[in-house]
């Protein structure tokens, strides 16, 4: 087996070790991270706002602003 | 007269070499793909007209003076990719994954895509003519990541002459997962294990999405320096969105910003597809291994969520550990998909998005092991 | 003491030269041009603005170290022109052209204004004093083109020195089309002649309109590569809205990214307008020829329609060969109104929009030429 | 005559000539494209969406939602 | 083997310095003031994330290869504040102020904080140890500006190693103006000075917002050029904004190209946030200098207007004084309630933003006089 | 008093002086223009548009469209 090899095998076996190290780490942080949260900062859910991919390219702050308009107006017009 | 004479001797016609027409129809195969079969139009557009604009004679679109010329500028110093993960990254909802943390372990082993097909690359030059060095492998290997500005950055500081055929084969089978992954996840489970439904998640709250970016980039910092810039900027995208205080900036850096980014990126790419860089073995080795990488990167996946799902208290559907190789958010779309099949009343798609972002953050990883050690 | 004194030493009073000032009113006159006239505003206020800073005495906004001075790489580098020119193909509408392509040749004719103007600026070398060369007598002609992004382009490449002159002529040509092209309109067509009603246009269908500037493109490389640059982005953009499948891309680059350039394209041509390169007589032979390039073009795409209606088997109204010149939307607007003045319900605009686009590309195709035949 | 004006005469002609040269063969291209299209790709007319300049720099997915607000409310309050 | 040893020795924990980790610490600070505490977030969450990305050991974010080097040649090179400043411009509106001109004069006798911190720089050289040059000191000054981009601006041409802690005190102290100004407002008013009500502000017309960002731009041309720039980008923004005629040229200058700017000055500056250019007892004394700066300023702005308060007319309600400042909008705000809580009818804030617009107008020309005078 | 403390000072003076002096002569360039103005070209007041800070980073054209789609729907639900 070349020497290229050898050193491929090498790279793959400590790139796993280290992405798997790390996200183990990561996930521990988490825990931990959430246990601290949850215990000394409840602030309630996230908003819908802070969450979700943002597809169509139009803005939120337009979404709402159009929601607002029309609700707005149905509120007038009950 | 001699001014006709000259003006046919910068024709195209006069001019065009075998090699440049093939690359123009290569441009256009990519237009259509992105307009007609809808594989991931909004690079695969930009990056075919930069094909067919680069690959033009007497123009030098892409030479010293040529506009495409100076856009890649933007890859060379690494910044495009870099703002299109900030993009991204403000995109990016991690709730999911902060609401069941051990699907991380899912978007972990998914990377093996990314090493087995960077040592099929070495393989490979046992063929006679294929020559590929470690840096090359390790930039073909980062296509398993499944995950664009990753495949580039990297691409760009190890072997900047596969930048074209790298970009396109990662975006090509990213469009192709709804096709590659089906077949290996109906192959590596049971009818029984894709019926498995899971716990309802828990809900968020918001202070934990704006402490996790900077948790995984103290981290990142800690641990693997050389991923920090595509973590950091990854980071700081999403704590603009998770924040709540600088909307504006977010909204930008998610729309007008990414946008503008993305018709450059797309365009400097497609200035990489010229023939002498493109019309090798090579290329057929780069198709070859990435097609390899995302299938090993999605079967790993689902056998570690079957792995998982004996030990772990709760029920893993080992469908959601595809998932895990990113190619956000196709590759969790694909898991809800079968999932449904087998049981109609099954909704993976938000327990898919854990694994699916955890891989995003595998690949950067991955690449941050490549470029610190592959010099 | 000498504090005040260097700081007398420093004011504006104190430095200004007669020519800074001069230019700093021309700036001032083309911001009430843009302003109270409404002539081309978002070119002319951003153009006349940029007058008045680099003209600043002491400040030195368009040397080294200033901001006009390195936007104006935009432009020297010839990146600017060509994402306006993205910007507006994405803004562009083939379909009344698409739906009577013979109009196409009324964009041809039109462009007789540029190489006339180009004779004309050779002619004036006759008068002691003024010193045209080739390269300067094609960039003043491109003025004809009556497009923005195209002239800027030309003169960049071939007479940087003349930018600022030649930019302003044709924006604010552009700008006065409406008071330029009826006389004109007039004097060549017989009352007749303008109450022509055209058959209704037939509907496009959206593939036509997605292949249109691909087969553009690919004529334009086997023909003319060195039109390829303009007409490329040109196509790129028409493309990115036409194809519906990147509408986000198409929206940007219709919107704040061709915004966002044409502020600093402004600022950058009009930091161009300096005292040397402007206070010539040069500036005046730029002025007239352009008017010239103007008049002569509209005569001439008057005169082929009025050759096409004789020979061709649906009726064209002459008036819309005015609209050749390019101009858009302005020159299709006028035809559109001296088509009402002689018939109220002879609606011409749709008809106009066909010759009026095709006009963009006539000059994008002479601007090749002299491009590569002018070295 | 000089030189110089001959050579800005003979680019007038050759120009000219191109410049007609090229649109008429854009002139057959787009008729032959137009015919193989309509024969066998027909697809029905362009969508207003992919045609019309965008004059007021207001984005057509913004005019889409609010479209889209205005007759949802519609709809819902007949 | 020696994989695992070079990767170790690749690792953050194996690289760190002390110096990096508090510089990170800071980084951390800074977003938590920005998110939790709401200080100035749209520029503080950028530059304490660029101070963290740029604190990170081995991945040189900030050194040449990485995005932030880059980044920040657009602070290097004057562009990304004068962008900022183009952008406020456009959001700024001259109104109130053209309404009651005589407030100018607060915004004049406020800048005293300015040449006052300028002196106190000069004066902290006695401390040995401490070793402020005029330029240094003349860049520290301008934080009394209470103007980012100004600061920035300044400092970037005068004392680019203090840029990071400039910007950070001017932002910070901006933020703090709610608890800054009012004891020293309350101190040097009486409660009946704080009651008196203004008269209500004329219409201002349409035609006066057009003439005088022109007006502003000639006088600063013929005074002090030195202070174009600034005042020009500035006086350009707000042109567009009020000419009405490129709309959507000003929404774009106002919204995404300032958002855009705002992301990479952000970072920019927070990349010059390194331990060797932070930790020093200079930086202390830029910390405590701009607070006097800022005090000094809002006292100098009160005693203003009690002054022509005596001799005015029509009354001035003192606390408007402080607003002269600048520090947009937070200062007139503080003015308002000030003047709430003596009198709950009483509504300064109009009255406020004469002012405080005129603060921004006047620490440009502060800054002209220090680029002009200090080499 | 050290030379640089000396020249300090000399800056505060020329410096505070031109501040005043330069917006002194803006305020009766001011007043200068609106009498001129006012007296010459009354255009009636600023509109609405012309004015106040785009907070929001919300599109002013955006809300106009808007505010155009309800009212227009509003005019024909009469
Ligand atoms: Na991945
Ligand atoms: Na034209
Ligand atoms: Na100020």
């Amino acid at each position: 087996m070349t020497e290229q090899m050898s050193r491929g095998i090498e790279l793959m076996l400590v790139g796993m070790g280290i992405v798997f190290l790390f996200l183990i780490m990561l996930v521990v942080a988490i825990n931990l991270m959430s246990a601290l949260v949850q215990r000394y900062f409840p602030d309630g859910p996230a908003t819908a706002a802070a969450a979700s991919v943002n597809a169509g390219g139009i803005d939120k702050s337009v979404v709402a602003a159009i929601t607002a308009a029309v609700h707005h107006y149905r509120a007038r017009h009950k | 007269m001699e001014n006709l004479l000259s003006l046919w001797q910068s024709t195209g016609i006069y001019n065009f070499t075998g090699g440049q027409a093939f690359m123009m129809l290569i441009g256009f195969l990519l237009l259509f793909l992105a307009i007609k079969k809808g594989f991931e139009p909004l690079l695969l557009l930009p990056i075919g007209f930069g094909a067919i604009l680069s690959n033009i004679p007497v123009a030098g679109i892409a030479e010293e003076g040529g506009i495409l010329y100076y856009l890649y500028y933007g890859i060379k110093l690494g910044i495009f990719p870099l703002l299109i993960f900030m993009g991204v990254g403000a995109m990016t909802d991690f709730g999911p994954m902060l609401a069941n943390p051990k699907t991380l372990l899912l978007g972990a082993a998914a990377q093996f895509g990314i090493f087995a097909s960077l040592l099929g690359a070495l393989a490979l030059n046992a063929i006679p003519g294929l020559e590929f060095s470690l840096k090359d492998a390790a930039a073909i290997g980062i296509i398993g990541g499944a995950d664009g500005p990753t495949a580039i950055y990297v691409a760009s500081k190890l072997a900047p002459d596969l930048l074209g055929a790298i970009a396109v084969a990662a975006y090509s089978y990213m469009a192709l997962v709804p096709l590659i992954q089906p077949p290996i996840m109906r192959a590596l489970t049971t009818e029984a294990e894709r019926k498995i439904e899971m716990q309802q998640l828990r809900v968020v709250s918001r202070t934990e999405k704006i402490v996790f970016p900077l948790m995984l980039l103290t981290l990142c910092t800690l641990l693997l320096p050389s991923a920090a810039p595509l973590v950091g900027m990854f980071a700081l995208g999403n704590l603009m969105n998770t924040c709540g205080v600088v909307e504006r900036l977010s909204q930008t850096a998610q729309n007008e910003l990414i946008n503008i980014v993305t018709i450059f990126l797309g365009l400097s790419v497609g200035s990489k597809l010229s023939a002498e860089a493109f019309l090798q073995a090579k290329t057929l080795g780069i198709l070859g291994l990435g097609a390899i990488a995302f299938a090993i990167g999605t079967a790993a996946g689902v056998i570690m969520a079957k792995l998982m799902n004996k030990f772990s208290s709760t029920p893993i559907n080992p469908l959601i550990g595809a998932a895990g190789v990113s190619a956000v958010p196709m590759a969790a779309r694909v898991a809800n998909k079968l999932g449904l099949e087998s049981n109609p009343h099954n909704f993976l798609l938000m327990h898919a998005m854990g694994p699916n972002v955890a891989g995003v953050i595998g690949s950067a990883v991955a690449a941050g092991v490549l470029l610190s050690l592959v010099k």
